[in-house]
């Protein structure tokens, strides 16, 4: 066998066919346990970490002293440092681990094949948290860029792309030796998201860091890549992951299916144009802004797609989406998506953005797709994949059931508070005869409404901390026990012998 | 006066490309090619997991769906 | 659709034409723009910014004065940015060609800062740094206490010193002042340095705006 | 792979009906919604159902709309347009430049050192340019000056010179000298008329290069007082329309003492609308 057909053999991700399907699939949840739970535990980690360093941001905002004076004089816990650097943690952090652990499980089941070196995969996690570790770190220390998504030095970029790559490979890997039949919906989107992210990424750091381009250029491929890191690859897994999870729980397909493809050919085509949204009335010419507006507007037809999927069918189980604790939070993230695109159309046309650019508004539009959308999606089907990777049920359902309220009515706080204090914001920063002074201190109540549905979301996060954690642990305690009897077993055997 | 060839140029080609777009839309549909579209759509069940099974229910017990079993093919499982 | 290759190539097309449509073309369009003067034999803008100034920009960057901060103005017509007196004018790419980062910013939680070099007074300034109490009660911009440091009164006092408000308590105990370090220094000199107080051919200055505000000096250039 | 042949396999058509195991599925309900969904998956031949309908049209307004939204505000896809409702055609209207801004601008960077910011010059070293008859009346003895200079003993406004004016003929154009002695004589309280580009083409042409005059010659070729007859003796170029006087004739308190004119307040004052018309016009390239 020559040197490269050994090395495709020893990636070839399909199980032995001869098993029967059970089995097979079982293999493939097991391919891939401890690697899930490694970006999955992480993951949680830089959540919460994300969570409490932006809800310290917004104490700061009600309190600018906070945490007393002692503490005013570290650097580190300035207002702008702790905003980047907990953005980080959640986009990088929490919502690339989540994308690897969920995006690979789904896209291997789907494909029926399993993940065959483990090592691999490991290293490539512990490399990617290092780096997030290192980029959090240097932001909160100073060291960072001052762009917004892009705010780690240039220097981690590589070891991020790096084990990206060593990461994502398994993905376009399994879709490679996919069994046959057709290609689910879910499967395009993994696809998608998999092979946009890395030269998203690549051409912003290019563009931004490395090779910088001249003036508002710069600030475009910014934007660019901030809209494309959200639209391109957490949208897309978090849809792919609402796909998987809503017909599989509730045991009837997606209505109205055959639009899918459209969704998925529309947000493809439309997407990558939005980047310019965020500079409305802003130093690049009108054109660029008309560009952007019309794509955020064109994003429509995807979103009445997959509402269309979604809402029909999550309507026609309305009442197994209840019981379930996995489509709670699924559809809680369908019906955020559909509300967050719509919100973002309308506030990309220009008679609206004159009121919501450069307010609160936009970052509870930010909270809406990242939060409400993105990341309930993924706890949705993180609830649905560890019994089945770990071959053991959650530990409490009283811990989904609070961290479900919890986040889901935190949530819900903050968003209230965000849009209303921002389109008020808005308006009357738009009103010169209002002081600055005076509508700053007419945001304080919403703010303290943030600060309380902030801390919402933290309790119910630390439900889903303390019931991941106990899963893990005892799966990850009986897998010990099992190796150390089996270790102990043989040394039996050959003392035996 | 407001209709100069600037917006002509958009215009038109616009119309063309959405008039041939539903042309070949009505086309696909009355040749049944939507049909295929649907192929996929029962890709996500397998044999433990099958279509009319509804995989989860937290009300039946205190941990969801608990089995009797500890075979990840029983998880979550609540319908007979 | 199932092939690999043939969803690569669809995959990235879609990338790229958006890639090219809006970052290249823009490069390709305005990407080179150099300073210019509104007229001939005038002096060209906009300036580069030297000196301490330069290291206050790195201040400005390391702080993430970013996220509460923009620099960029909207035009006349739009908003209330420049019936605010933030500029007089809106800011256009040419503006920004001899920055790199460019500091838009994308949030206003404080006023924007294109020109605040142009309405700004240096001693006020460090004490809204110190403490943004001081000089606007119920700001809620953090106080940047550590750009300063406490020192005993030499034989002259520093020129810099911060003069607190009568009753202040924050006031250092008597022999004593508060001083900017050299980062506090650099960083008031990159505000006094950020000014839109010229034309350029692109974006002249709006009719009317910003005599209410700064009568005086509505015209920068003789 | 030779594991498909993916057209073949999409576009296959489809077996008789999804495989129902009557033993596995036992529920009614369940049969019931599956007989539902497999009917719906036949239908489409016959007709449209109302949600592909409404898809088409979700889609052509859209596409309607994203059309008409880029033909109208896309700014002509130049660089230079910020103004989303800029109309093709605009930049025709564009205001020529304003002489009494140019010029100011010009003397700021070329005169001003001498001559000081207010026009007073400086007592014995530089004459002043403000109230001075050597500015007034017929341009054609300042356009000399200018082009090639003046060197010599000269009493301007009772004061007594004896310096060198450097010749500027080579480091100005013809525009600009019609500027910048526009923007003279309009300002520091001086009413006299606008310069215009061609007379001093023309003086430079029949100049030729002689050399800096000394001011009893350059007097006795213009005498002071003498009538300003020029075909420039019209309002400053395009930018009456909002001002609606010639530009000399608004100065505010022209008769004030020259010194107390600050040079920001002749501009602002004596073209109150100077940049009116060049402003309301959409910002495009010259």
């Amino acid at each position: 066998m020559s040197p490269f057909a050994s090395l495709v053999a020893s990636v070839d991700p399909r199980p032995d066919t001869r098993l029967p399907e059970r089995a097979r699939l079982s293999q493939i949840d097991a391919s891939l346990r401890w690697p899930v739970v490694l970006f999955v535990v992480s993951g949680a980690g830089w959540l919460m970490l994300g969570t409490v360093l932006g809800l310290v941001a917004a104490v700061k905002l009600v309190w600018p002293d906070f945490p007393g004076i002692f503490f005013n004089n570290l650097e580190v816990l300035t207002y702008g440092r702790i905003v980047p650097a907990g953005l980080n943690a959640l986009v990088y952090g929490w919502g690339n681990n989540a994308v690897f652990a969920v995006g690979l499980w789904i896209m291997a089941r789907l494909c029926g094949t399993k993940v065959k070196d483990l090592g691999m995969l490991y290293v490539a996690g512990g490399v990617w948290n290092t780096g997030v570790l290192w980029g959090v770190g240097s932001i909160l220390v100073g060291v960072g860029t001052p762009v917004e998504w892009l705010e780690m030095p240039a220097g981690v970029a590589p070891v991020l792309a790096a084990s990206y790559a060593l990461i994502a490979v398994w993905a376009i890997l399994c879709f490679r030796y996919r069994q046959e039949g057709p290609v689910y919906v879910s499967q395009w989107y993994l696809l998608g998201a998999f092979l946009w992210f890395p030269w998203v990424y690549l051409m912003g750091e290019l563009m931004v860091a490395w090779a910088p381009a001249r003036g508002t250029v710069q600030a475009l491929a910014g934007w660019w890549y901030a809209q494309n890191a959200f639209g391109l690859w957490f949208t897309p897994a978090a849809l792919a992951a609402i796909y998987y999870c809503l017909p599989k729980v509730l045991g009837r397909p997606i209505r109205h299916y055959y639009l899918s493809a459209l969704g998925f050919v529309a947000l493809a085509m439309f997407t990558p144009w939005t980047g310019a949204r965020h500079l409305i009335y802003g130093p690049v010419p009108v054109w660029i802004q008309t560009v952007s507006i019309a794509a955020s507007m064109a994003l429509m037809l995807p979103v009445v797609v997959t509402a269309l999927n979604f809402h029909t069918t999550a309507w026609a189980g309305a009442r197994d989406v209840w019981r379930s604790p996995t489509l709670r939070f699924i559809v809680f993230g369908a019906l955020s998506y559909t509300v967050a695109s719509t919100v973002g159309a309308v506030t990309a046309l220009r008679s609206v953005s004159v009121t919501t650019e450069f307010t609160q508004f936009m970052t509870g539009y930010g909270a809406h797709g990242f939060y409400a959308f993105f990341t309930m999606a993924m706890f949705g089907a993180i609830y649905f994949m560890m019994p089945r990777v770990l071959e053991r049920e959650w530990p409490s359902a009283i811990l989904i059931h609070a961290h479900f309220w919890a986040t889901g009515l935190g949530i819900g706080m903050v968003l209230v508070a965000l849009y209303l204090g921002g389109w008020s914001q808005g308006v009357a920063m738009n009103d010169a005869s209002v002081p600055f002074l005076a509508l700053v201190k007419a945001m304080l109540p919403m703010n303290v409404l943030a600060i309380v549905g902030g801390l919402l979301v933290l309790l119910g996060q630390a439900a889903f901390m303390l019931n991941l954690l106990a899963l893990a642990g005892v799966a990850a305690a009986m897998e010990l026990l099992s190796l150390l009897a089996k270790a102990s077993g043989v040394a039996l055997g050959e003392e035996g012998a | 006066m407001d209709w100069d060839l600037h917006r002509l140029l958009v215009i038109a080609p616009g119309t063309l490309l959405l008039c041939s777009g539903a042309y070949a839309l009505y086309w696909a549909v009355c040749a049944g090619r939507s049909r295929d579209f649907t192929r996929g759509e029962r890709a996500v069940f397998t044999e433990e997991e099958p279509e009319g099974l509804v995989l989860e229910d937290f009300s039946r017990t205190t941990s969801i769906g608990a089995n009797e079993t500890s075979s990840a093919n029983a998880l979550g499982r609540t319908a007979d | 659709m199932k092939n690999l290759p043939l969803m690569f190539c669809g995959l990235f097309f879609a990338l790229a034409t958006s890639w090219c449509g809006l970052i290249l073309s823009a490069n390709i369009q305005y990407g080179a723009l150099q300073p210019v003067a509104i007229e001939q034999g005038d002096t060209v803008y906009p300036q580069p910014i030297a000196g301490v100034a330069q290291q206050g920009r790195q201040v400005y960057i390391d702080l993430g004065c970013i996220y509460c901060h923009t620099q960029q103005v909207r035009p006349a017509g739009v908003g209330g940015d420049l019936a605010r007196g933030w500029a007089k004018r809106g800011t256009v790419p040419r503006d920004y060609i001899l920055q790199s980062p460019v500091l838009l910013g994308s949030s206003r939680m404080g006023p924007d800062l294109a020109d605040i070099g142009d309405r700004m007074d240096t001693h006020t300034n460090y004490l809204h740094l110190y403490d943004a109490q001081l000089v606007a009660p119920g700001s809620t911009q953090p106080p940047y206490r550590f750009l300063f440091t406490t020192q005993k009164i030499g034989d002259t006092p520093t020129p810099h010193a911060l003069k607190f408000p009568e009753g202040s308590t924050e006031a250092p105990p008597a022999g004593y002042e508060v001083v900017p370090t050299d980062r506090a220094i650099a960083l008031v000199a990159y505000l006094h340095s950020l000014k839109i107080d010229y034309e350029l051919p692109e974006a002249t200055f709006a009719p009317g705006v910003g005599n209410a505000t700064t009568s005086g000096n509505a015209t920068a250039h003789p | 792979m030779s594991d498909a042949d993916p057209a073949k396999k999409l576009f296959a058509p489809e077996p008789a009906g999804p495989a129902m195991d009557p033993a596995r599925l036992s529920d009614t309900a369940l049969q019931q919604v599956h007989a539902a969904s497999t009917a719906e998956k036949e239908e489409p031949a016959v007709g449209f159902s109302p949600i592909p309908v409404g898809m088409i049209m979700l889609f052509t307004a859209l596409t309607f709309w994203v059309a008409i939204y880029i033909g109208q505000h896309a700014g002509g896809f130049r660089w230079n347009v910020y103004d989303a409702n800029w109309e093709p055609g605009g930049e025709v209207a564009a205001a020529p430049p304003d002489p009494m801004k140019v010029g100011a601008r010009i003397f700021s960077n070329t005169c001003q050192q001498c001559h000081h910011i207010d026009g007073m010059g400086a007592a014995g070293q530089y004459p002043p340019l403000a109230g001075s008859p050597w500015v007034a009346g017929t341009p054609d003895r300042a356009i000399e000056i200018v082009l090639e200079g003046l060197s010599g003993q000269a009493t301007i406004l009772g004061g007594d010179y004896n310096g060198q004016m450097p010749a500027l003929g080579q480091s100005l154009s013809d525009g600009d000298i019609a500027a910048v002695l526009t923007y003279v004589r309009g300002s520091f309280g001086n009413t006299a008329s606008a310069v215009d580009e061609q007379e001093v083409t023309q003086i430079r042409t029949s100049l030729g290069s002689r050399g800096p005059m000394s001011p009893d010659e350059e007097l006795k070729r213009h005498p002071l007082g003498q009538p300003d007859n020029t075909v420039a003796a019209k309002p400053a170029a395009g930018n009456t329309t909002a001002a609606g006087a010639p530009a000399g004739n608004t100065t505010a308190g022209g008769a004030a003492p020259a010194g107390n004119v600050t040079a920001g307040n002749v501009t602002a004052g004596n073209l109150p609308a100077a940049n009116l018309p060049a402003a309301n016009l959409p910002a495009v390239a010259k």
